[in-house]
């Protein structure tokens, strides 16, 4: 990672790095509804947009894991409302295999969440970021899978 | 009631019979079945182009190989395929996936004893084995200073133990009786076992696992299902991993090969028996299985009409976990 | 501890300039000067030798030499975007260090190739090492090592014709014979049209005392090796460089291998009659 | 010379070897599994395991090796290399099979005109003890091809299990360093006369059953065989055969990015694998396992007699053991004896 500044893992001011999947048409307008709407949030997160929560491929998921991503949130919206009608069921699916899969394998619970956020939801989106960032917060710094520079 | 040997012997024999019917009317150009090996407790995937070679064809305990991993680079011929149970089911799943035309596969389904795991078997002598033969429901096991008689029963696969399809769900012929559907131990101990250890010992216990590996991909390739053009690992852009023996790629791979048989692993156990270093695997698609059991109520190849999970969706999905 | 010299460290150079080749973009030429001038001193080669070049974080990829041994000072590389490090190379700015392992392969052969005439059969970006071989004996120092030369080169369209500028200064010369031609012309083509085998056929150059050296596509060598049958070279006489998915270079990492030989280490260059007693592995 | 190392002190033998070098031996990874690892406890060496899984090549030509790390400053690079081997290595009870690979790899690395600095170096520095194979499996056929389960040729020591201690034999300049090494005593005339048994039993088990002479030559005339078609069927494209083979030395070189810095890595690779030989442009001049699996066979038994004057296979039967597809590499000899008939 580029800014591995932001994410020194000393032990007393350590900030985590999420990285967040945004559906296009709805939690990435979410999170524009919560800049634009002056609703604060921490900055510890990076966005990338995604046209689909469909389109999330896990292998996305587990390569941020692995280039050292503190915490991952994958969002799109809420069932009924997807801009494909069913691209978000299908990632559903996806998304409840792949958690339930990393939980067996005993990657700690949390580091990968899901959330449903509306373009209307900018309140609702600062609350799921704020809890992501606790939850990892709470966890510390990603170790496991993590690529050593050794 | 016939013993494993007599009727190792009758399906043998149909086998033959089948294969030969098949290969002079031309309803199929080849047979891919099994052969004898040059190892005891061995036998080997043959392919059978003509009637007079059917003979080779033989049917006993040691037919462990899942032979529907063949068909992808055979697609251009009309193929009989001798299917176990569980080879069946894969046969099925790839058909969801379109890999084949419809008329262009010709099960020959057994029903099968479940089949003998060889290392189990050689981990049970000091010595070498020199001569394994099959005598009723045992096995009879020859060195250079021993012989001894094994209970069949109790040297299975893992995954056979467990199986309760062993009669082909889909087959154009069955060569036997269909068998009693039961298990013989507990379905998915394995994985029952690994969830009780705390997050951080299933962690250590995985890496320690898939340490050994030595990326040679047997598991993959031996997988009817890895049939992807280009695997994740080889892919050069996006290069999602390095190719080297970093512990973080191996998990990653192994993560990925493992994730990527969600509702479509049958269980039949081939990734496991193909590795040479022995890691365990199984333990990882039972967990694969199950989930598409509970979550979306579907098994691997056991309705030729229910679509592979991840292909689908209901509305009513479980969605507690997301926020 | 041993001093042995470590073939796989890469020489560090710079990117000198880079030049778009061609109308679709996908040819570049880089011109490359070594760091330091010792390595620039000590770095010999013959015509039809190549480079790995290396991009770090990206990986390695050989290259044939485009620049004649005469051009003193730089090294000229002829890239054609394709994967992964040439993608990459394609981006570099002036000034970019990159690592250059070479020189590697046999080359051409030079030494056969004296008071005969030489034929050059070049087609698409395959002429790179070719004309490294010819700007070689146009130099004054060895325009008299070889007897009559004959060139045909030809592209799909003129724009996908590298090094224009050089073609039109052979054109206007009296020692060399140059015939360019495209599979289809533009509106501002006033050259030839035609398939490079149809050319070479019109061209008839006499075989008498002549090595054809003959690199492009596989399918215009494919037709164009009936047509130096017919006129009469024989196999001993008709060299190729051959490309071949390459990685060490130097004959240790096994993939380049036809038959028992290297295409690295052994080759790129090899006569027909070599060839023909391969496994066609290429 | 001829001296005995007590079993009882097999353990401070080993510790005083690690006090002076990098030690590397079998090891028991899981039961089943097994490989050469360098030993952080004296206790971790397994010598029973007969054979580990991944031959011992792997202690000069690692799976997975550094060769180089770069770092960017601005527009340039800095590169530190890798190939200096900082401490003398002993290698611990190789058997001969995979000792006598040794002899083979080196001819290619080596090499008339470029050294590989990173295989030789690690050559150079390591001291090999190799081991009298006194149980050799039914997969074995090292005597068809030179070899033998007392073959001494690569070791500089060599033991034998005598039961309560290990007869040590000083072969080399190397191997007679070890001449005053206050754990060796002086064998009984019995002990040797028992090692002589051993030795004498265990050559009658491996019998010269693989017909190897004159492969080469048959090979030539069957570049364009049907043969191939055939013996590739069963073949699942997997690499266990190559990576395990004791003589098998082909590398993949690739960089691995980590923002401003990275390294060069060389890994293993496989012929059988159809990126091998996978050209940028698609084109691939190995395009089915019919091309691969010959070049495998050729690359043994013709290419490299060609090159080198040796058959690329020293009979060691792990291909045979490991292959998920049973695939038998002494069936496939006495095949291409019969001009590839099955």
């Amino acid at each position: 990672m580029d800014d591995k500044q932001s994410s020194t893992k000393m032990e007393n001011h350590w900030e985590p790095r999420i990285l967040a999947f945004l559906c296009n048409w709805c939690s990435y307008a979410g999170a524009d509804l919560a800049g634009t709407s002056r609703i604060q949030y921490p900055p510890n997160i990076r966005v990338i947009r995604v046209p689909c929560s469909g389109r999330i491929n896990p292998l996305f998921i587990l390569k941020a894991l692995q280039s050292g991503i503190d915490g991952v949130l994958v969002s799109g919206c809420h069932p009924g409302d997807c801009h494909y009608l069913t691209g978000n069921y299908v990632g559903r699916r996806k998304s409840a295999t792949m958690r339930s899969f990393l939980q067996y394998l005993g990657i700690e619970e949390g580091r990968v969440q899901f959330s449903w956020v509306s373009a209307a939801e900018g309140t609702k989106f600062s609350q799921v970021v704020e809890e992501v960032i606790r939850d990892v917060k709470k966890l510390g710094p990603a170790k496991q899978f993590v690529k050593s520079e050794e | 009631m016939l013993n494993t040997e007599e009727r190792s012997k009758a399906i043998q024999a149909k086998i033959r019979e089948k294969a030969k019917e098949l290969l002079s009317s031309k309803k199929v150009d080849l047979i891919i079945g099994f052969g004898e090996g040059t190892l005891p407790l061995r036998t080997t995937p043959i392919f059978v182009r003509t009637p007079e070679e059917a003979d080779r064809l033989i049917w006993n305990s040691f037919c462990e190989n899942n032979l529907a991993t063949y068909l992808h680079k055979l697609s251009q011929f009309k193929i009989g395929l001798v299917v176990k149970g569980c080879d069946a089911r894969s046969v099925v799943a790839l058909s969801h996936e379109k890999r084949f035309k419809p008329d262009q596969l010709f099960l020959i389904g057994v029903p099968c004893q479940r089949m003998v795991d060889r290392r189990r078997v050689e981990k049970a002598f000091e010595g070498e084995i020199l001569h394994v033969s099959e005598q009723g429901d045992e096995i009879i096991v020859e060195g250079e200073d021993f012989e001894k008689t094994l209970k069949r029963e109790d040297f299975l696969y893992p995954c056979c133990q467990v199986c309760i399809h062993r009669t082909p769900l889909k087959a154009d012929v069955l060569v036997g009786d269909p068998v009693e559907e039961s298990s013989l131990v507990k379905v998915h101990a394995d994985m029952e076992e690994f969830e009780k250890k705390s997050p951080e010992e299933r962690w250590r216990y995985f890496e320690k696992e898939v340490g050994r590996c030595i990326r040679c991909y047997a598991c993959r390739e031996a997988c009817p299902m890895c049939y992807c053009t280009e695997c994740f690992v080889d892919s050069s852009n996006p290069k999602w991993i390095d190719k080297g023996l970093s512990p973080s790629d191996i998990d990653f791979y192994h993560i990925v090969r493992a994730y990527h048989q969600s509702g479509r692993c049958s269980g039949c156990g081939a990734c496991e028996r193909a590795c040479p270093m022995e890691i365990r695997l199984t333990y990882l698609t039972q967990k694969l299985n199950q989930d598409a059991k509970e979550l979306f109520g579907f098994e691997t190849g056991a309705d030729p009409d229910a679509p592979p999970p991840l292909s689908t969706y209901d509305t009513d999905d479980r969605q507690e976990f997301i926020k | 501890m041993s001093h042995m010299k470590n073939p796989y460290l890469p020489i560090p150079a710079v990117v000198k300039s880079a030049l778009v080749e061609t109308s679709d973009r996908m040819l570049r030429t880089l011109e490359l000067r070594f760091l330091n001038e010792e390595d620039a001193q000590t770095f010999g080669f013959v015509p039809g030798q190549f480079c790995e070049l290396s991009l770090f974080g990206k990986g390695e990829a050989p290259f044939g030499i485009a620049s004649s041994p005469t051009e003193k000072g730089s090294l000229k590389f002829t890239i054609n975007k394709a994967g992964v490090v040439t993608t990459a190379l394609h981006h570099l700015e002036e000034g970019t260090e990159v690592g250059i392992r070479g020189p590697l392969g046999n080359g051409y052969p030079m030494d056969l190739f004296k008071g005969k005439n030489v034929l050059v059969i070049g087609g698409g970006f395959a002429f790179t090492t070719l004309r490294s071989l010819i700007a070689y004996f146009l130099h004054p120092e060895n325009r008299n090592k070889v007897k009559d030369i004959t060139v045909v080169y030809g592209a799909r369209t003129p724009g996908l014709l590298l090094y224009k500028q050089e073609l039109a200064g052979w054109e206007k010369r009296s020692d060399i014979k140059l015939v360019v031609t495209v599979d289809q012309g533009d509106k501002d083509w006033k050259g030839k049209v035609g398939l490079v085998p149809n050319v070479l056929e019109e061209t008839a150059p006499s075989s008498e005392n002549t090595y054809a050296v003959i690199c492009g596509p596989p399918v215009m060598i494919k037709f164009t090796f009936p047509k130096l049958m017919a006129l009469r070279f024989p196999n001993e006489r008709i060299y190729t460089s051959l490309e071949k998915r390459m990685k060490c270079g130097i004959g240790k990492c096994g993939r380049c291998n036809i038959g028992h030989l290297y295409v690295c280490k052994d080759g790129p260059v090899f006569s027909y009659a070599q060839l023909e007693k391969l496994p066609k592995d290429y | 010379m001829k001296l005995k190392l007590a079993k009882k002190n097999f353990i401070p033998f080993l510790q005083s070897l690690m006090d002076e070098y990098d030690l590397f031996a079998p090891v028991r990874l899981a039961e089943g599994a097994s490989a050469y690892k360098k030993i952080d406890q004296p206790e971790e060496v397994d010598l029973s395991i007969r054979n580990p899984q991944k031959p011992a090549k792997e202690i000069f030509f690692p799976q997975s090796e550094i060769m180089f790390r770069y770092e960017k400053a601005g527009k340039e690079n800095r590169i530190t290399s890798t190939e200096e081997v900082k401490r003398n290595r002993v290698l611990l009870g190789a058997r001969p099979c995979d000792i006598q690979a040794f002899a083979l790899i080196d001819q290619v690395f080596a090499g008339k005109d470029y050294t590989d600095v990173y295989y030789l170096n690690k050559r150079k520095a390591t001291t090999v003890i190799g081991m009298g194979c006194d149980g050799p499996l039914s997969t074995c056929f090292c005597s068809s091809l030179n070899g033998g389960p007392f073959q001494r040729e690569g070791s500089d020591l060599f033991l034998t299990d005598l039961g309560e201690s290990y007869l040590v034999e000083l072969l080399t300049e190397k191997g007679m360093a070890f001449q005053k090494n206050k754990f060796f005593e002086k064998p009984t005339d019995k002990e040797l006369a028992f090692a002589k048994a051993i030795e004498e039993k265990s050559a009658v088990k491996v019998k010269v059953s693989v017909p190897v002479d004159g492969i080469e030559k048959r090979l030539d005339e069957m570049v364009e065989s049907p043969y191939w078609v055939r013996v590739q069927e069963k073949c699942l494209g997997c690499r266990v055969c190559t990576y395990l083979c004791p003589t098998c030395h082909c590398f993949d070189i690739v960089d691995e990015a980590l923002t401003k810095k990275g390294r060069r890595v060389r890994n293993w690779d496989s012929c059988l694998s159809s990126l091998y030989s996978q050209e940028t442009s698609g084109h691939n001049p190995r395009p089915t396992n019919r091309e691969r699996t010959r070049q495998r066979l050729m690359h043994k038994f013709n290419y490299f007699p060609k090159n080198f004057d040796r058959i690329a296979c020293v009979g060691c039967g792990r291909c045979i053991i490991y292959c998920p597809a049973h695939f038998d590499i002494r069936q496939t000899i006495k095949e291409i004896q019969k001009g590839g008939d099955t």
